[in-house]
């Protein structure tokens, strides 16, 4: 056992007090200082909440005003992507010269799979899929998470290939 | 405004005016059961707002903010979930005395009420020994801690227990040294009668330096006595998950909430009488005026004033400081305030022999 | 100390030990029988002093086991990297836990992964597989689970 | 999972009194899925046993199945507070194996994102730990640098966790025009409130007494062990992989090794605090000299290494991490192992633990800094 002199004994509670206060101003500091909060308050702030344009929310496939996207169904988006998320159902559709060519049916998307790690995004040769600034994708039902990527009745665009 | 005093007069006399002594007597026992289950209420619900948002201003957040006006319900609706959650009791638990506990939590915490001055005159039972009864009622609190941990089968529980029976059983002994020396000062153990000591002054200002030095001691040990953080090792959450009331859920889990908060209040209620003079108004010296206009402040509100001062202190605390080892919890009672509050006393004592205060 | 160095200085000591080319670090290719005793050499002789294991693990290659230890010195810098190859049906061999400590730990990844069986282990048990676990070892290339495991 | 091992039952013959906790694997302290199976006399620790496999998701198995680019998004979930610089361990063992020059700026834009990284990491490590010690306020304070550092990478990764950020061949997107901006305001913040965790706690005399003296890891232990990052260099082990073995530029900037000689859970803390600083000066001797030029070298749309062995070592926040990529020439790797730091810091826990208290516990496993998944994998 070791015996404290009475002077350490002394600073030593003094050194203590003088510590334990420097954390207590700080605290005051906040206590009184609202301006500092940080907080966002979410719910509330939806309509005014910018999410930066490269935030990975879902896969979408921007369609134009003529319900055309840019899709050629190269399947380089299904080959990328590490978890099966995507998947290219092809048709047969008839070009205008009679030919048979193919064609996507539906771009079926997985989002309960997805990680949103943008690699089909980047493999993906005509700039067909992006990536959506949403983020609220709770749903009550599972199936509703398996999206088609494509709208219905849409074609590829004009040029694309 | 007419004062507590005055309305409690006025009713006791109206009631004697109607009824034979022994009903007026029934009457208001049940009128002060009911006056302390409603304090108890309103306190719950006051101190568990005033906690969530002392502890979110200090840690830039906003804290509640959606029940009621600026969140002011909130604790309300806390308790309306926690009433209506199922009370669950282990299967391998002693179940009568696990539901035990958390009653005599509360129990201790009424019978605690009992001789706080509120107001000027305003007292449920004036004992005549009021500092001791506080004192010796108030470590009986550390039997349902006991008794939850015990009861709960849990090793967690019970580890939470024996910790808060070392803890409170040591700081027992400086809170109560610190009290004594208000004691010595004031020369009496009648709650009322130290604080009509304190009428030309608090004994905080009186006492000179050994008078802080009591109050201080007396704050650090009561956050022990309440576990409270940074003293809060009988739940220690990052250890033991919660302690002592691990097992405890809906309206049982509530009731040691509440006793906790009101052991506070209570606390701090004690420390404001005795240091800070209670239902007493601030008054400096010859400062007729000033010492005038204080006196028109009401005496509950100088009291609640202080107590909520106090209370305040305590949440600052815990919201500040990192929780202590349970060696380090011992050794700063043993080694520290034990020695500091017995020289304090001796000082305080010799002071008062020679009259040195005020 | 250089690979060059490194490497003639190994071969000084252990003729018989061959090298794989490749990587940037040298790699020996010791025994099962040499492996302690190699181990504690490179430990203990001061111009090596390979002091810290930073990596142990086995590659399957179906036809064998490999279990592959990837040495440095905290003092010199230097690397090693020394293999064993092992019998795939009963694969055996010394623990190296009483020179590194750390290899405590993955010596027991290993054989649940792998079921490498490591003699004088002071503590052998599963450290990551539910105790009772039976059937084959998960990282094995011949293991199959037609539950948890989904093929694309 | 955890039934009965030797454990329970050796425990029936100890000496009387002795008493097994389970520390997990729901326990507020252990932040995720550990289990330690804790034997107590008292409240004094005498062993310390995890139990690990809750949330063994398998990872290096699942890469043997995925192809080169693929397998690199897998590994942010591994230690998912330092993910951007788990990812650039695989994207520098692939292009090891490759032999692709990488662009100089790509190269600056790695270093840059790695070294915010740790800075995040730390500060939620500093939060955490404070939490653990009964402190809530510091982990409020703690997040509000680490949510500006999570805007920068939101802004210019697209990600706030697992960013996905580094490819084979450098970067995946050009960093965003407001990024340098953003970086130097964080560094304002930064500078302004780092004084404010030194009040609230480094100074403070309870957790001075929490930390100083306990969990005592002595430089041998510590080498033998295998411990890396803060938890090596608190016992004086030099072991920071930026500078015993330099990738990227990270020889070319001016930035010291902390070194701490204390051995203890205090030694640790301050590591991490001083590293913090050290991380914002390689920060600011980047952040206005990014070069010009191309974010990514051209690779091949199908990325084949040759057969061979490729090992990296690279320090994240918690210590080394070591990508071992063994390739039999196709498109996916045949045998990925990663030295994870959590595993080995994990290993040393029962060897400190002991003779301390509960409380020393937790303080301990704080200075460790353990991310669950990341020991697990």
């Amino acid at each position: 056992m070791k015996i404290v002199p009475v002077k350490k004994y002394i600073s030593d509670v003094f050194g203590a007090i003088k510590s334990l206060a420097t954390g207590m101003k700080r605290t005051m500091y906040y206590f009184t200082h609202h301006k500092e909060i940080i907080t966002q308050q979410y719910p509330d702030n939806r309509n005014t909440l910018e999410l930066p344009e490269r935030f990975k929310g879902e896969v979408v496939m921007p369609h134009d005003e003529n319900n055309e996207h840019r899709c050629t169904g190269c399947q380089a988006c299904e080959l990328a992507c590490p978890n099966g998320t995507i998947k290219v159902i092809f048709k047969n559709e008839l070009t205008p010269e009679g030919k048979k060519k193919k064609a996507i049916d539906k771009l079926v998307y997985h989002l309960e799979l997805c990680t949103m790690c943008n690699l089909c995004v980047e493999a993906c040769p005509s700039d067909a899929i992006k990536m959506a600034q949403t983020f609220e994708h709770s749903v009550f039902d599972r199936s509703k998470l398996t999206k088609v990527l494509n709208n219905p009745g849409s074609k590829i665009m004009e040029g694309v290939e | 405004m007419p004062s507590f005093y005055e309305i409690a007069d006025q009713l006791h006399s109206w009631l004697n005016a109607n009824f034979n002594p022994t009903w007026v007597l029934i009457i208001e026992m049940v009128l002060a059961g009911v006056a302390v289950i409603g304090l108890f209420a309103v306190l719950g619900l006051v101190l568990v707002i005033m906690e969530r948002k002392v502890s979110a201003w200090m840690q830039i957040r906003l804290g509640p903010n959606r029940v009621g006006p600026k969140g002011m319900l909130q604790s309300l609706a806390d308790t309306v979930k926690l009433i209506v959650k199922e009370g669950m009791t282990p299967s391998g638990a002693d179940k009568f005395l696990f539901n035990l506990a958390p009653y005599i939590a509360m129990i201790v915490a009424m019978l605690l009420l009992a001789p706080i001055a509120f107001a000027g005159n305003f007292q449920l039972w004036d004992i005549n020994v009021g500092v001791l009864y506080v004192s010796a009622i108030s470590s009986l609190s550390v039997i349902s801690v006991l008794m939850a941990g015990w009861a709960s089968n849990n090793k967690c529980s019970l580890l939470g227990a024996m910790r808060s029976g070392a803890q409170i059983v040591s700081y027992e002994l400086t809170a109560g040294l610190s009290v004594l020396a208000i004691v010595v000062l004031a020369g009496d153990l009648k709650i009322s009668a130290i604080v009509a000591s304190q009428s030309d002054g608090w004994w905080i200002f009186k006492g000179h330096i050994p008078a802080i030095i009591a109050f201080v001691t007396f704050i650090i040990a009561v956050t022990a006595e309440t576990n409270r953080a940074p003293f809060d090792l009988a739940e220690a959450e990052s250890e033991l998950t919660a302690g002592f009331h691990t097992e405890y859920s809906g309206m049982k889990f509530a009731l040691f909430f509440l006793a906790e908060y009101v052991n506070v209040f209570i606390v701090c209620a004690l420390g404001a009488t005795l240091f800070l003079g209670g239902p007493m108004p601030l008054h400096i010296g010859n400062w007729e005026g000033f010492n005038h206009a204080m006196d028109y402040v009401p005496s509950s509100l100088w009291f609640f004033g202080k107590t909520f001062f106090l209370i305040f202190l305590i949440m600052w605390f815990r919201w500040t400081f990192p929780r202590l080892r349970i060696d380090q919890l011992l050794n700063l009672e043993w080694k520290y305030l034990l020695p500091i509050s017995m020289i304090n006393l001796l000082i305080v004592t010799a002071m008062a022999i020679l009259k040195w205060h005020f | 100390m250089t690979n060059e160095e490194l490497k003639a200085k190994l071969t000084e000591w252990h003729p018989e030990a061959s090298f794989e080319e490749g990587g940037e670090w040298v790699n020996l290719v010791s025994t099962t029988g040499n492996l302690l005793s190699l181990m504690q050499q490179l430990r203990q002789e001061p111009s090596l002093s390979f002091d810290y294991l930073f990596c142990l693990t086995c590659v399957d290659f179906k036809t064998q086991l490999t279990m592959v230890y990837h040495l440095t010195s905290t003092t010199l810098r230097h690397k090693l990297v020394v293999k064993v190859k092992l019998d795939p049906k009963q694969p055996e061999v010394e623990t190296v836990s009483a020179i590194w400590r750390t290899a405590e730990f993955l010596e027991r990844e290993v054989y649940e992964m792998f079921g490498v069986n490591f003699l004088h282990h002071p503590d052998l048990r599963l450290l990551i597989l539910p105790d009772g676990w039976e059937g084959k070892n998960p990282m094995r290339k011949d293991y199959e689970d037609p539950v948890n495991m989904i093929k694309l | 999972m955890y039934r009965e091992t030797d454990i329970i039952q050796s425990a029936d013959q100890s000496p009387e009194g002795y008493m097994i906790i389970n520390v997990g694997p729901q326990h507020p302290a252990t932040h995720g899925v550990l289990h330690l199976v804790i034997t107590l006399n008292g409240e004094t620790i005498k062993k310390v046993e995890p139990h690990l496999g809750y949330i063994h998701r398998s990872i290096e198995k699942m890469c043997e199945s995925l192809s080169y680019r693929q397998f690199i998004y897998v590994t942010s979930r591994m230690d998912y507070l330092s993910a951007h610089i788990n990812n650039h361990a695989c994207a520098l063992c692939v292009e090891k194996g490759l032999q692709v020059e990488i662009p100089e700026r790509a190269k600056v834009i790695r270093v840059l994102m790695d070294e915010l990284t740790r800075i995040a990491s730390h500060e939620l490590w500093w939060g955490a730990m404070a939490m653990d010690l009964g402190a809530f306020t510091p982990f409020f304070h703690a997040f509000r640098e680490r949510e500006t550092i999570n805007d920068i990478m939101e802004e210019t990764c697209g990600a706030r966790l697992t960013m996905n950020y580094m490819v084979p061949g450098g970067v995946m997107h050009d960093i965003h025009p407001n990024f340098q901006r953003r970086v130097k305001e964080f560094i304002q913040l930064y500078k302004s409130k780092i004084h404010e965790y030194d009040e609230l706690v480094t100074g403070n005399i309870i957790f001075q007494n929490r930390m100083k003296g306990v969990g005592i890891l002595s430089a041998e232990d510590a080498i033998s062990y295998g411990c890396t990052g803060p938890v090596a260099r608190g016992s004086g082990v030099s072991s920071d992989i930026r500078k015993v073995q330099p990738y990227e530029i990270y020889d070319k900037l001016q930035f010291d090794e902390v070194l701490e000689t204390g051995c203890d859970s205090f030694a640790r803390y301050l590591i991490r605090i001083k590293e913090m600083n050290q991380s914002i000066r390689i920060v600011e001797q980047l952040i206005d000299n990014i070069p010009e030029g191309d974010f990514q070298a051209k690779t091949k749309a199908v990325l084949k290494l040759p057969k061979g062995e490729f090992y990296t070592r690279v320090e994240t926040a918690r210590g080394e991490l070591g990508v071992y990529i063994v390739s039999e020439g196709g498109t996916t790797p045949y045998r990925i192992k990663f030295r994870s730091p959590g595993f080995s810091n994990l290993s040393v826990l029962d060897k400190i633990a002991r003779g301390g208290k509960i409380g020393d516990l937790i303080a301990m496993m704080g200075t460790l800094d353990l991310v669950i998944p990341d020991i697990d994998r």
